[in-house]
């Protein structure tokens, strides 16, 4: 499994466990790592440092409250958590959303995917230590949580998803705020690659490093950008559409980059680049033509119920697939919600990813997977 | 070029004539005044600009609280890092590097050139005794980080050893280049063959030029400024050692970085920059005129600010640049710097040459 | 691969060039911040907790979910919002008023720690009593300094004493009329 | 390929493992309910054969109704991502035992080694033994704290670990 590089020592092989709380790890796990001289040979990972009982707290809760748990689980992108609860719920009960809220779910997706992609490269910038890149960024990043601010009144934890619509309707304004910031970003993004993407010390840090591989990709269930860096294209919005992306023409970048560095962190990072491009065009295409109508089904009272049933959604978050299994027996609370998030998958490569890598590439490598603890663990 | 400004007056020569006391008293006294009145003066201006430089490069205030524009914030650093101390008790590893750092503070002050009223020993191989300073501090770094019993401490020491090893060349071989321009390897003979315009300074050579990026990327390398900075960088996994740093120790671990920095920019300006040579001949006028305590303060002056402006040029390079992986700053000193330096090298020998025979 | 002398040599000058190109690039993409070029490219922090320039509380957007607040008055008891709270953040206790047969809430407290301003007490309340505030600072010394207690306090005697009198004056004017 | 032609695949490889097939809740996916017992089988054929090669397990989820637990088997193809299917089975519990006893399931993590996260969470939280399977199932916890006993997904009175609601 070890493939001895040119830098090997062959040095005596020590052991160091990192974690569960260090600067460098993408949040509260625990790395079991033996290293010869400063290579690493192999790697062990441990999780449920997070565990928070979420799926039994939807449970113990009513409906309405199962969408503000689902904000928090992954509390970056917290309109995924929503939606896919709000797609079971809307599935088993057969209420059809009206086209306008369908619409505003859209937008907000779109904006929280591109604010969590700006997230991860903060994280790439604060592990290249690449200071300035990591302050325009969240500069911009502002920007969006400003967007979600007037739409919704919250910056992170959103609750405006509602069963049936959404919570209220798009303020005036919004649609062209939203597109001016569309704009500014599609200008930020050359200054990005002007000032990181392409430097020459950046491609040397990252390209070559931490490569997965296609067969990597099925073995472990890896999706989201991280499989399509590794030229997988597989993306739920369009083998599954929901909530109308269908009608929404677009085009999921797949990284081609063939030979020796396909799939390393650079491909990752280029991704989600490409990604927000897409999403910027999407939404400027989009947002304009938004239809009129009502913006909720019915407004849900705290006696709200969904008839005994099940349902299964799969939704395109930011990091991949988005699973919700829903189980409702009719009562005042769900009776099972389960989640299966991306992370848990991107973390069973970990083992594999790591080996013969340095230690100086390591935090870079942990950014480039863009693990989420807490929607690992739940 | 004329003989007076060859022939330096040593200003330890001049007090003892006046005060008639012992040497050493002098040079102690000499060591104070500098440290006191040059260097921990311009460390604090420099902190302070270098704060605002970072924060402009980020789109930031940067500092606004302490004074107006946070112009004291340096000294408000100061003074709360030295209220700050660590509970355990000081053990002889530290002592070890602490002695190593203040050997490489005291020990070539006295070399340092700040105009030529300033200069307390000017002997004829000047130029090199920084490398002992600044080989000195990389060493006490490198029994800091091993004298932590952590992986990042080990790590980073190691790396600062690699990385202070990679860089000496290239910069010795820029200062072979000077030293054949100058006849000599002290700071009098450099300066003089420099004028105050920058097209008769050292760098206006093109084959100097390249020794002159030779030397300040082996200083950036051996000295470990960012983004070169691989032994020290603060995600202690990467091999940071001053991850468990604070206090008063933090504090001069700080100070002895900005030393190495300054030294090193003062000798960068020294041999390539046209040292402390005043425009428009101010040199030899107050000199002829006998001045020659106006002259000194002109002279430091000016160097300090060319010195200045050369810290603020090469610490804007961190930001822009991300830090490398220490493999790759090695490589970068010894396949590029070094290549190139021996290339600025030979090729000043032929210019030589040829100037001599044609 | 093999390559030859020639071209290794070429290719090294290449890298070389390629790298003092990129690092140029950057500084030509960083440089206009540090000169303060353009309207895109203005310094964009503000001093905390100094008071805030562009940020006051009015500025936020209107449907910005700050630390609650109930009108007591228009309060009628009614248990929907504690229903709803996903955090159990809110305890009521409310009393019958002796005279008038109106609900009393003596107790109406909200446990900011517990609350995460998800807003759907807000939704809920039928007499529209309890709305967001703009504030959002909300630190503590302590957790007690963050429950906020709006009840009227439980009815004390001299109250029913009080309302007892009252009554009594009413009916004998309606006697005498 | 279709769906009866699979499981008459199935009743091949594994007789007495396909007990009926419906449709999985509102959704127009069907889904086979099978003797969990023979699990096994049926996965080694759904993921290797060359006509199926359902070698994606993209989900695997328990969930306690009224006396049995109902765990489902989400799969999907690599090759034709369309191409997705549901199994199904259930785990009868008999109420006289007491609540923390372990019911047994064969593992299929070393088929679909996506499931092993998922078999991890189901023996902690379900209490499901999985036989053969790559992680440990003694009783030290990852996920739930120390000295906790007592599955907290499982639908009982006393079951709700400290919580009592």
């Amino acid at each position: 499994m070890f493939k001895p590089t040119l830098e090997c020592l062959n040095a005596d092989v020590t052991t160091w466990e990192i974690g569960p709380y260090y600067s460098a790890l993408p949040g509260p796990m625990k790395l079991k790592l033996r290293l010869d001289g400063e290579i690493i040979i192999s790697g062990q990972v441990e999780t449920g440092f997070l565990h928070r009982g979420l799926e039994k707290a939807f449970e113990l809760n009513s409906w309405n409250s199962s969408i503000i748990y689902a904000d928090h689980l992954d509390s970056e992108g917290a309109v995924f958590g929503e939606l896919a609860v709000c797609l079971a719920a809307e599935e088993i009960a057969g209420i059809s959303p009206p086209p306008r809220a369908q619409a505003i779910r859209l937008i907000l997706s779109e904006l929280t995917r591109i604010s969590c992609h700006l997230n991860y490269a903060v994280k790439i910038g604060r592990a290249v230590g690449s200071e300035t890149f990591t302050h325009y960024v969240l500069r911009d990043r502002e920007k969006l949580l400003d967007l979600f601010e007037l739409l919704t009144g919250a910056r992170f934890s959103l609750s405006f998803l509602r069963f049936g619509g959404v919570k209220a309707d798009v303020t005036e304004g919004f649609i062209e705020r939203v597109i001016e910031t569309c704009d500014l970003l599609r200008v930020r993004l050359k200054e990005y690659n002007d000032l990181l993407t392409f430097n020459q010390v950046f491609l040397k840090r990252t390209s070559g490093v931490g490569q997965i591989s296609k067969e990597q990709v099925m073995r472990w269930g890896i999706t989201g950008p991280n499989a399509r860096a590794s030229g997988v294209s597989f993306d739920i919005r369009k083998t599954h559409p929901y909530s109308e992306f269908e009608k929404v023409d677009f085009h999921v970048p797949v990284s081609n980059s063939k030979g020796t560095h396909g799939g390393d962190a650079h491909d990752r990072f280029l991704i989600r680049l490409l990604e927000i491009e897409q999403s910027l065009e999407m939404l400027k295409v989009f947002a304009d033509k938004i239809p009129s109508g009502p913006f909720l089904e019915t407004k849900s009272g705290s006696d709200f119920k969904v008839p005994r049933g099940e349902g299964w959604i799969r939704i395109e978050s930011s990091r991949g697939f988005l699973g919700c299994y829903l189980m409702s027996d009719g009562g005042l609370s769900p009776s099972r919600v389960q989640f299966r998030t991306p992370t848990s998958s991107n973390l069973l490569v970990i083992p594999e990813v790591v080996v013969g890598l340095k230690i100086e590439d390591l935090p870079l490598v942990l950014a480039s997977l863009d693990l989420n603890i807490a929607e690992a663990d739940r | 070029m004329n003989l007076e400004s060859i022939s330096t007056i040593s200003w330890i020569s001049l007090m003892q004539d006046q005060l008639g006391t012992s040497s050493w008293r002098i040079a102690l006294f000499g060591l104070s005044l500098i440290y006191g009145l040059i260097i921990l003066p311009t460390g604090a201006v420099m902190s302070y600009l270098e704060r605002k430089l970072r924060a402009d490069f980020h789109a930031r205030i940067g500092p606004s609280r302490a004074g107006h524009a946070g112009i004291f914030q340096p000294l408000a650093d100061t003074l709360k890092l030295l209220q700050k101390e660590k509970y355990s008790r000081s053990t002889w590893t530290e002592m070890l590097w602490i002695g190593f750092y203040t050997m490489a503070f005291y020990s070539i002050v006295a070399v340092m050139p700040l105009g030529s009223i300033a200069l307390l020993v000017n002997t004829d191989m000047s130029a090199f005794l920084p490398f002992w300073a600044a080989l000195v501090l990389a060493f006490g770094t490198m029994v800091f980080g091993l004298s932590q019993d952590s992986v990042p401490g080990w790590f980073g020491g190691v790396r600062v050893a690699a990385q202070a090893l990679a860089g000496a060349f290239p910069a010795i071989v820029a200062i072979l280049c000077v030293g054949l321009q100058a006849g000599g390897f002290s700071w009098s003979s450099m300066a003089a063959v420099q004028g105050a315009s920058p097209f008769s300074w050292t760098v206006a050579n093109p084959f100097e030029l390249i020794a002159f990026f030779a030397f300040v990327g082996g200083g950036m390398i051996l000295l470990g400024i960012p983004p070169l900075d691989t032994g020290l960088s603060m995600p202690d996994i990467h091999g940071g050692v001053i991850s468990s740093l604070y206090g008063k120790r933090y504090s001069l671990f700080r100070f002895s970085r900005f030393y190495g920095f300054f030294l090193w920019s003062v000798i960068a300006v020294t041999m390539f920059l046209g040292a402390w040579i005043l425009p428009f001949g101010l040199s030899e006028i107050l000199r002829l005129q006998e001045r020659f305590i106006l002259l000194g303060s002109l002279e430091l002056l000016w160097i300090l600010l060319k010195t200045v402006l050369l810290m603020l040029v090469v610490s804007s390079v961190a930001q822009v640049v991300p830090r490398g992986r220490v493999d790759h700053v090695t490589d970068f000193s010894w396949k590029v710097l070094s290549p190139f330096s021996l290339l600025a090298l030979i090729g000043y020998t032929v210019w030589i040459g040829l100037r001599t025979f044609l | 691969m093999k390559i030859s002398v020639f071209s290794g040599i070429v290719k090294y000058f290449q890298d070389v060039y390629q790298g003092f190109r990129s690092v140029m690039n950057s500084y030509s993409a960083a440089l206009p911040y540090v000169l303060g070029m353009g309207e895109l490219r203005k310094e964009v922090t503000e001093q905390y907790p100094d008071p805030i320039s562009s940020k006051t509380p009015d500025d936020l957007p209107p449907r910005s979910r700050g630390i609650l607040f109930n009108d007591i008055e228009r309060c009628t008891g009614c248990r929907e919002c504690k229903q709803v709270c996903p955090s159990r953040a809110i305890e009521i206790e409310t009393e019958i008023r002796p005279d008038t047969n109106q609900v009393w809430v003596s107790t109406f407290n909200i446990d900011m720690a517990k609350c995460v301003l998800c807003g759907l007490c807000v939704d809920a309340c039928l007499p529209n009593s309890l709305v967001h505030t703009r504030q959002y600072i909300q630190s503590a010394y302590n957790l007690s300094e963050l429950m906020m207690s709006f009840g009227k306090g439980p009815i004390t005697p001299k109250q029913r004493v009080n309302w007892e009198i009252a009554r009594r004056i009413k009916e004998n004017d309606e006697v005498l009329i | 390929m279709e769906i009866l032609e699979l499981i008459s695949k199935i009743n091949a490889a594994a007789p007495g493992a396909y007990l009926h097939k419906s449709r999985f809740g509102g959704s127009d996916q069907t889904s086979v309910w099978l003797d969990l017992r023979k699990i096994r089988d049926v996965a080694l054929l759904l993921c290797n054969d060359p006509m199926i090669r359902l070698d994606w397990l993209e989900n695997m989820s328990v969930a306690h109704v009224d006396d049995a637990l109902v765990v489902t088997y989400f799969l999907r193809s690599w090759n034709d991502p369309r191409l997705n299917l549901s199994l199904r089975g259930s785990i009868v519990m008999d109420r006289k035992k007491e609540q923390d006893d372990r019911v047994e399931l064969p593992s299929i993590s070393d088929i679909w080694l996506t499931a092993t996260p998922m078999e991890l969470e189901a023996s902690e939280l379900f209490g499901i033994r999985f036989l053969g399977g790559s992680q440990s199932n003694s009783g030290s916890h990852s996920i739930l704290p120390e000295g906790w006993s007592g599955f907290p997904l499982r639908k009982m009175r006393h079951s709700r670990g400290n919580k009592d609601v």
